[in-house]
């Protein structure tokens, strides 16, 4: 491996992601878990440049940044709920939200 | 390792040196202006009309006790100024000093780096930058602390976007984002009827100008958006359990930053190296200084906003004013490229 | 960061109410060491974000028991101690305890001496006033403001030094005048300084009354309805800045006021820029009244009523006569008694109302010394004002309302 | 070129090592942290794949306003009551990890048997410096074949906004202001703190204007701009 | 100008949709003049379109875009302009301009006016898509949405009952109509396996006579319903709860005639079954019998107008029938023009008299509005046929085509039915605007109506005075030779002047008889309407009494469908299937309480969910989908 091959920034991303994944799954923060969404969206990210890289096209970069564009909404969004949910509930954690059963 | 890398790295720790030491005068600029503002001498008693007193500080700020509160989130606490004082020159890295000169034989340019993305670069470092103060506010364990670091988060979010948005005109008129390219557009002459006026931005982008002057004052948490520390409100607020030289890396950064965004102002809307006689550095350092300046005569004659006041005037009145003026811009542009 | 308090003081109640409530409510003790609180104030903030929910100020950190001292002490050894509540504006602590005294002993002081302690205590007003300009603006963050005002406040204290030889705690009054001659300067120092402050004072509107973010900072905050200042009792610029035409000095005059010709400035908004404007207009009246006291000045004439047996006799006769000599050996020693009797005596101090409750039973030592001090009121109007505004207008609204520690602790 | 792999390595490592630490960490605040360590080395690895542009868009969207969003809003929350510090519930952790380590053999096999090949495109090294730059060529693709998603993504911004203010309007206030009860002295002069109310009718000669539209009324006598509300009942009663 | 072609209907579409969305809070008032101006604009583009038909004898289209997209099969949806369909944009565009005009006079200060003005042009725009349409499919949509629009203007009133209970029964009168043409349509995509109509026409020949019989039967069922003919016409003298304007548009000028419209656009069909023009042309001419009938015994003045406009629809159908396709359409035109007038007229009269629609209690109307007066005698003359007025010429023509084409009995009727019309007519005329002033004039005080109100009507009389002379000479005029293109096959008879003369004489012999009749009874009183009802008894009776046709539904299909879907609500659907679904609903709600337990509402097992899909998934199309195991 004496050269930038595209597994390298394949396995890059598919770590960030699973890391993200795990993180999702196993914390309790919603605040943690925002993160790890956000961590898991610049894996993918990466994946797009990457390819992008690869066969030297732009637009895995240019879907890179409408991700970035999204993500940035729904950081607003998801913030703005979270505040909501503690002004409300008064708690962060993911255990003690139950409003989607009903 | 090529020999134009090597000039660059050199060239950095030129910049950074001369930086600091330019940091360390700046407090002693400051206080001599402020006190000449205020009826009174300033520093006067350490070496030759006080020219040792920033000296003098600094021995004093290192020498004495690092105190660490007992709550404090200690790792945070010992990161956050460290985080602040490496961002904080490291922006000075794209911005040009000059054309390449010949030392020893060899071709030296005179700005570290030209990069295809210098002002997005910059915008970036600055952005960063606001977590120093966000991290030492919050791992003091202070409430002031905590309140000055969530009143500059929301003061830099708030303003980066307008500093950033000021800069689109800009780039528009210059068609890049390269510092190096925009100086040497504007050392162009622009040809007003009888008038030969160099093309500084600061001409064509007048309400840019204003803009970004504001934008870089709430973005340096200086005065009179000096919200983030408000002595008489939050006792310092992020810095308020900062003793020793923890409190002077703030000190420093705030001060760094301060000449670097003064520096870039000049780059950007000044025409950098671009002067009437003999363009070079000195011309650069001049409109630097009176941008320095302007920031102690703020400081020593505004009041200071009112939170609200302060982000009712980022969205409500610098918001709309730059998107109009992006929007004129643009306009404009098409119309001389002949598209409209 | 948690309060060390003992149980059930008003303190742990509105932690606690802080507490009980949402998450979203923070506790902020502000004081007694803070920059802005003009002293040793504490003020407990219940915030929600920047935005005061709950003030609750905490007084004492700087009790003295001043009354207490009043009791223990002669009449005339009391003076020197008002000069420790309001120490910026001492002489007319003076000044208010000296004419309850006299009014309790139904003396009154000769001509030249009346005019001279309403020199003092409108100087001592224009002092109290420029220390309330300096700090109230550098609590706003005119950062300079307040060194200009320092500057000039400068003047004032060199008039009292040249007067009395103390700066700040003057003590430069007594029963029945005052006990030393002027000296011949003064009132050249006097008139210079009422030509030169006028322009200073220019020059301070100039930075403050044309800055807009200053008045962003001042107009609509802070407001006090009429009713609710005079619910509260306040006096002084708070009651006036919300437009109650209420000045001892017009309502029940004392002194010669009613001789002098000013105006009394009323606010229309009673908002901090209001009480601003009231202040910045008082300071004006009062150049102006100190110009005519100068004026209708009889040059000469005693400073002191020396037949008075509740005065102590002057030196020259001291060291003359006999009788006085004795006299003043019983004064010195015994002290005098007035009759016996209650008194109050209210002036428009600068901060508002100053008043003196004086009992005699007919002993050299007072039965009884009350202070009503204005701004000890006055700061009941804080977590009124306080409630819903931000975080930083708290420190312009203890600057508003012109409080001195020592005065509201005693 | 090794140096490039090796920077590369250099950066991932870091980048998927703060990526561990950051759901690893039990203070929020410090994984925030970790996250933006990760996030300025994928911004680094971004100047590395041609992508100068992004990398910028990385540092100034995610770290500088996202995270910092996301800092802000962990601080306004009471630390003490943050769940982590009362732990997780083991199954949620085995669970979590196993599907993680199910789905890494899955994409490590997915990536090694990668025989997907696409035609390369003309933005190599030459085809953006032919283009003006980085910048330049982003920028000809973007408005070129993008501008529809472009205002889509714009218009997405836009109700992000809206929805971001709606959630975080305050909440209604329940108390009834109350009702100003009557006291004994009305003062004429004041205007009920309005600040555009009219002034009552004055004698131009009582007032005096001050900077900022302000008038100050100047009472020469102790007795102006003040009634008592009862006398002046009687005097209406009188009158009537 | 096929390229603009697209901007005749969407204009009027655009200001539909307009005041629909804004016209109650941002234009309220000003939305009558969107919708006026945006049909204005359509009835100007229609011009050249139809100068263009004149010159160049070619059929414009316009594709637009393809609707359904269905392998080989797609429904294109293609504007598509020939002379019939030329004449049908001028007439739709024109009569509708006018009435828009007339409504700003008529709707003025009703609060629903933004509402109008939504609706008829929306109307305007399905009738338009309708005549431009160039497959079945769209023309059914159109169809449906005229039917739609009828349905809402009929009811725009919906708050009076009797406006909501007409309109759902011209809606549901019409879906029997719509039904038949469905499966009309259906038949034919099944038969020739396309529903373009040059395609279609192209093949009639490829399908047996039954086949196509049966098709042209059941696009007429169609036509009966749009069209009012017997026995289905009972809903259009209801419909007269609508507004005036919308009776004068949709009622008598132009979605009645669209059944008319598609049986000649369905000509190449029709014609190739003789059985089925056969009953076209009974059907017909029954309608135009039994409605003149039961006409002259109305009092209420909308009401006689109303049948009268089903009288002459049954008039255009038996015209179909006997195979005078082009006087059809001429007296389709001509028509529009005279019984618009005739509904505007009436409007007029309506407004003028607050809103009293009884004749009885009008009357010496004529010096209150005097050029209501004119204009509506003028249209009662175009349609009673009184020479040389636009009803004359194209009814005269049926008349003739009758003759010409074989069908004497039908001949008969129609001079019969043509007498009626003429004593219905000016019995309007005479008991509205002659004889004693019947109303009270202490409460009412007739006046003419506005401006905007009257120069429709002289417009209108203008084209009811000169349209005729279209078709002159008989069967050898102008619209003669421009509709031949239309009708491929179809020869322009040779008719001796004689002929025509002889059929011209008759019918204005009719006509005045007619007059003059109602002249004596209302005017003269020297003959007693009612003496000679008495006379005629149960005849009278049963004309007054409507042929008795909604008792005749109400016995035979009505209350045996109530007492149906009583027996269907109570039984099959209370018991059974109620039963079944609140089996079936218990069932699911008891398998769902067991499954709510996997709903904790917790996000955190959701994720887990979603997570493990993702690894299922990903896994399996390793496994399976990839070339990992190969």
């Amino acid at each position: 491996m004496s050269e930038l091959m595209p597994e390298h920034f394949m396995f890059l991303s598919a770590a960030l992601f699973i890391i993200g994944m795990v993180g999702v799954l196993t914390r309790n923060n919603v605040l943690v878990i925002f993160m790890c969404v956000e961590l898991m969206l610049t894996a993918v990210n990466i994946s797009f440049v990457g390819f992008a890289w690869e066969f030297n096209q732009l637009t895995g970069q240019i879907f890179a940044l409408f991700v970035i564009a999204i993500a940035a909404a729904e950081a607003v969004i998801g913030l703005g709920i979270i505040m909501a949910l503690t002004r409300q509930r008064d708690t962060v954690d993911i255990n003690q939200v139950r409003e989607l059963r009903q | 390792m090529d020999a134009n890398l090597l000039s660059s790295y050199i060239f950095a720790v030129v910049v950074l040196n001369v930086l600091l030491g330019l940091m360390a005068y700046m407090t002693y600029f400051e206080r001599k202006v402020m006190a000449a503002m205020q009826d009174r001498v300033g520093p006067n008693r350490t070496g030759p009309v006080g020219l040792l007193q920033p000296i003098a500080d600094g021995i004093k700020l290192l020498t004495k006790e690092d105190i660490i509160p007992k709550h404090a989130d200690r790792r945070i606490f010992l990161l956050a100024p460290l985080l602040s004082f490496v961002l904080a020159p490291v922006a000075a890295a794209v911005i040009p000093f000059g054309d390449s000169i010949n030392v020893f034989g060899h071709e030296v340019n005179l700005y570290v780096a030209d990069i295809n993305v210098a002002a997005l670069y910059f915008l970036a470092i600055g952005s960063m930058g606001v977590y120093g103060i966000i991290l030492g506010g919050y791992a003091s364990a202070n409430r002031y602390s905590l309140l000055g670091g969530l009143r500059s988060a929301a003061q830099v979010i708030s303003y980066e976007i307008i500093l950033g948005l000021s800069l689109i005109g800009v780039f528009i008129l210059s068609g890049s984002l390269s510092l190096v390219e925009i100086v040497s557009q504007q050392s162009e002459t622009l040809n007003l009827g009888p008038l030969q006026l160099p093309n500084w931005f600061i001409l064509s982008q007048p309400l840019a100008f204003v803009i970004f002057l504001i934008a870089a004052v709430a973005e340096t948490n200086r005065a009179p958006f000096d919200l983030p520390e408000a002595e008489t409100e939050l006792i310092g607020g992020f810095h308020t359990e900062y003793s020793g030289f923890r409190f002077s890396f703030f000190f420093l950064a705030e001060y760094i930053s301060m000449i670097i965004i003064s520096l870039f102002a000049a780059t950007i809307f000044l025409g950098g190296t671009d002067g009437p006689i003999r363009d070079g550095v000195w011309w650069l350092a001049i409109k630097a200084a009176i941008f320095l300046f302007f920031y102690i005569w703020l400081r020593t004659t505004v009041p200071r906003f009112r939170y609200d006041q302060l982000m009712g005037l980022a969205w409500k009145v610098l918001l709309p004013l730059v998107l109009i003026n992006i929007l004129l811009t643009g306009f404009i542009r098409l119309w001389g490229l002949g598209m409209l | 960061m948690s309060l060390e308090i003992s149980q059930g003081t008003p303190v742990e109640i509105s932690e606690e109410r802080a507490l009980g409530g949402s998450q979203r409510q923070m506790v902020l003790n502000m004081g007694p060491q803070h920059p802005s609180t003009h002293g040793v104030l504490r003020v407990i903030l219940t915030m929600e974000g920047e935005t005061i929910v709950e003030c609750d100020p905490v007084l004492g950190y700087l009790h003295r028991g001043v009354e207490k001292l009043g009791e223990t002490h002669r009449y005339s050894q009391f003076v020197p101690w008002t000069d420790r509540t309001d120490y910026v504006a001492a002489p007319s602590n003076n000044l208010g305890y000296i004419l309850a005294v006299e009014k309790l002993c139904g003396i009154e002081a000769p001509e030249r001496a009346t005019y001279w302690r309403m020199i003092m205590g409108e100087l001592a007003r224009l002092a109290s006033h420029l220390v309330w300009l300096g700090t109230h603006a550098l609590d706003i963050g005119a950062l300079s403001m307040s060194l200009y005002c320092f500057r000039e406040r400068e003047s004032i204290l060199d008039i009292f030094e040249t007067f009395c030889g103390a700066r700040l705690t003057t003590n430069m009054m007594e029963m029945g005048g005052f006990s030393r001659e002027v000296p011949e300067k003064l009132p050249q120092m006097v008139r210079d300084f009422c030509n030169m402050f006028p322009e200073k004072q220019a020059e301070y509107e100039a930075l403050l009354s044309a800055n807009p973010i200053w008045l962003s900072r001042t107009r609509g905050v802070g407001v006090i309805e009429p009713e609710a200042a005079i619910s509260m009792s306040l006096t002084g610029a708070c009651l006036r800045g919300s437009g109650i035409n209420y000045d001892i000095r017009k309502a029940t005059p004392y002194l010669y006021y009613d001789r002098m010709d000013f105006e009394v400035p009323l606010g229309t908004r009673g908002d901090v820029y209001d009480r601003y404007l009231v202040r910045m207009e008082e300071m004006r009246q009062s150049i102006s009244i100190i110009e005519q006291c100068l004026e209708q000045m009889p040059t000469d004439g005693p400073l002191s009523l020396s037949e008075s047996p509740y005065v102590i006799p002057p030196h020259d006769s001291v060291m003359k006569t006999a009788e006085d000599m004795q006299r003043h050996f019983i004064w010195v020693i015994k002290g005098f008694s007035p009759p016996k009797g209650e008194v109050y005596q209210a002036i428009e101090h600068s901060k508002g109302e100053l008043g003196y409750y004086v009992v005699s039973d007919g002993t050299p030592i007072p039965y009884r010394v009350r202070l009503r001090t204005p701004d000890f009121v006055n700061l009941q109007a804080l977590p009124y004002m306080a409630k819903g505004a931000a975080l930083a207008d708290v420190v312009a609204l203890i600057g508003t309302i012109d409080i001195v520690l020592g005065s509201v602790d005693r | 070129m090794a140096a490039e792999v090796l920077v590369f390595n250099l950066l991932s490592a870091v980048a998927i090592v703060a990526a561990a630490a950051m759901i690893t960490m039990r203070n929020p605040i410090h994984s925030a942290i970790a996250l933006v360590v990760t996030f300025v080395n994928v911004a680094a690895i971004f100047v590395m794949l041609r992508a100068e542009f992004l990398a910028a868009v990385q540092i100034i969207v995610y770290t500088g306003a996202v995270l910092v969003l996301i800092l802000f809003v962990l601080m306004l929350v009471n630390q003490d009551d943050l769940p982590e510090f009362h732990g997780a519930k083991p199954l949620q952790q085995v669970f979590g990890f196993g599907l993680g380590i199910v789905l890494l053999i899955e994409i490590g096999a997915a990536i090694l048997t990668r025989t997907v090949v696409a035609e390369p495109g003309p933005w190599d090294e030459q085809g953006i410096a032919q283009a003006g730059g980085h910048i330049q060529s982003i920028g000809q693709v973007l408005y070129s074949g993008y501008v529809l998603p472009i205002q889509a993504t714009a218009f997405v911004l836009l109700l992000a906004t809206i929805g971001a203010l709606f959630l975080g309007r305050p909440d209604e206030d329940e108390e009834p202001t109350p009702t100003r009860r009557p006291v004994a002295t009305i003062s004429l002069a004041h205007t009920r703190g309005a600040d555009d109310a009219p002034l009552p009718q004055l004698q131009a000669a009582n007032v005096k204007h001050e900077a900022g539209d302000r008038d100050l009324i100047m009472a020469r006598d102790a007795d102006e701009f003040t009634s008592i509300p009862g006398e002046d009942d009687e005097q209406k009663e009188r009158s009537e | 100008m096929s390229s603009w072609l697209f901007l005749i209907p969407l204009l009027p579409l655009v200001a539909a949709v307009i005041n629909f969305l804004i016209g109650r809070w941002i234009l309220r008032d000003s939305a009558q003049w969107i919708a006026t101006l945006a049909v204005a604009a359509s009835f100007i583009l229609s011009i050249p379109v139809m100068l263009e038909i004149m010159a160049d004898e070619q059929p414009l289209s316009q594709h637009l875009y393809t609707w359904i997209p269905a392998g080989d099969f797609d429904i294109p949806v293609t504007l598509f302009v020939d002379q019939l369909t030329a004449i049908m944009l001028l007439v739709v565009t024109g009569v509708g301009l006018l009435v828009h005009i007339y409504s700003i006079g008529y709707m003025h200060g009703d609060p629903g006016t933004y509402r109008f003005f939504s609706y008829l042009p929306l109307f305007v725009f399905s009738m338009l898509m309708l005549v431009m349409a160039n497959n079945f499919l769209v023309l059914f949509v159109f169809w449906e949405a005229v039917g739609l629009c009828s349905f809402l203007l009929i009811g725009f009133w919906f708050r009076r009952r009797s406006a909501a209970a007409a309109a759902k029964k011209a809606f549901i009168v019409n879906r029997v109509g719509d039904f038949g043409f469905g499966i009309g349509i259906l038949l034919i995509f099944v038969t020739y396996g396309t529903i373009e109509y040059a395609a279609v026409f192209d093949q009639v020949g490829d399908a047996t006579q039954t086949t196509i019989t049966v098709i042209a039967l059941l696009l007429f069922t169609g036509a009966i319903g749009k069209s009012a003919q017997l026995p289905l016409f009972v809903w259009l003298p209801d419909a007269m709860e609508g507004p005036t304007p919308v009776s004068a548009l949709i009622h008598a000028a132009t979605m009645v005639t669209a059944g008319i419209f598609v049986m000649a656009r369905a000509y190449p069909i029709v014609y190739e079954s003789s059985d089925a023009m056969m009953v076209i042309a009974i059907i017909g001419a029954a309608t135009a019998f039994i409605a003149a009938t039961i006409a002259v015994t109305q009092y209420d003045i909308k009401k006689v107008v109303a049948y009268s406009t089903v009288s002459q629809l049954g008039f255009m159908a038996f015209a179909l029938g006997t195979g005078a396709w082009i006087a059809a359409i001429f007296h389709l035109v001509t028509h529009a023009f005279f019984k618009g007038l005739l509904f505007l007229g009436a409007g007029s009269v309506i407004h003028g008299m607050h809103e009293e629609q009884d004749m009885r209690k009008m009357g010496g109307l004529k010096k209150y509005m005097p050029i209501t007066y004119w204009t509506f005698l003028i249209g009662a003359a175009a349609n009673a046929g009184i020479i040389p007025l636009a009803g004359f010429w194209s009814k005269d023509e049926i008349i003739l085509g009758t003759w010409l084409y074989d069908h004497t009995v039908i001949m008969v009727v129609a001079f019969v039915t043509a007498f009626f019309t003429s004593l219905y007519m000016f019995r309007a005329v005479f008991m509205t605007f002659h004889g004693e002033e019947r109303f009270d004039p202490e409460k009412v005080h007739p006046h003419e109506s506005p401006k905007v109100m009257t120069i429709p009507l002289i417009v209108l009389a203008f084209f009811a005075l000169t349209a005729g002379f279209m078709g002159f000479p008989p069967e050898d005029g102008w619209i003669h030779h421009f509709l031949i293109h239309s009708f491929p096959g179809l020869s322009l008879p040779d008719v001796a002047f004689s002929t025509i003369a002889v059929f011209a004489g008759i019918s204005t012999l009719i006509a005045l008889s007619g007059l003059y009749i109602q002249y004596l009874a209302y005017v003269k009183k020297s003959i007693s309407p009612a003496g000679i009802a008495g006379l005629l008894g149960p005849l009278y009776k049963l004309a007054a009494n409507r042929w008795y046709l909604d008792e005749i539904y109400d016995v035979l299909i009505v209350r045996p469908l109530v007492a149906f879907s009583m027996f269907l609500w109570r039984f099959v659907d209370a018991q059974v299937i109620d039963g079944t679904v609140n089996g079936v609903a218990a069932l699911v709600t008891y398998t769902s309480s067991q499954w709510r337990r996997a709903q904790t509402g917790l996000i955190a097992n959701y994720v887990v969910m979603i997570a493990l899909g993702a690894v299922i998934i990903i896994g399996a199309f390793m496994l399976f989908g990839s070339n990992l195991f190969d």
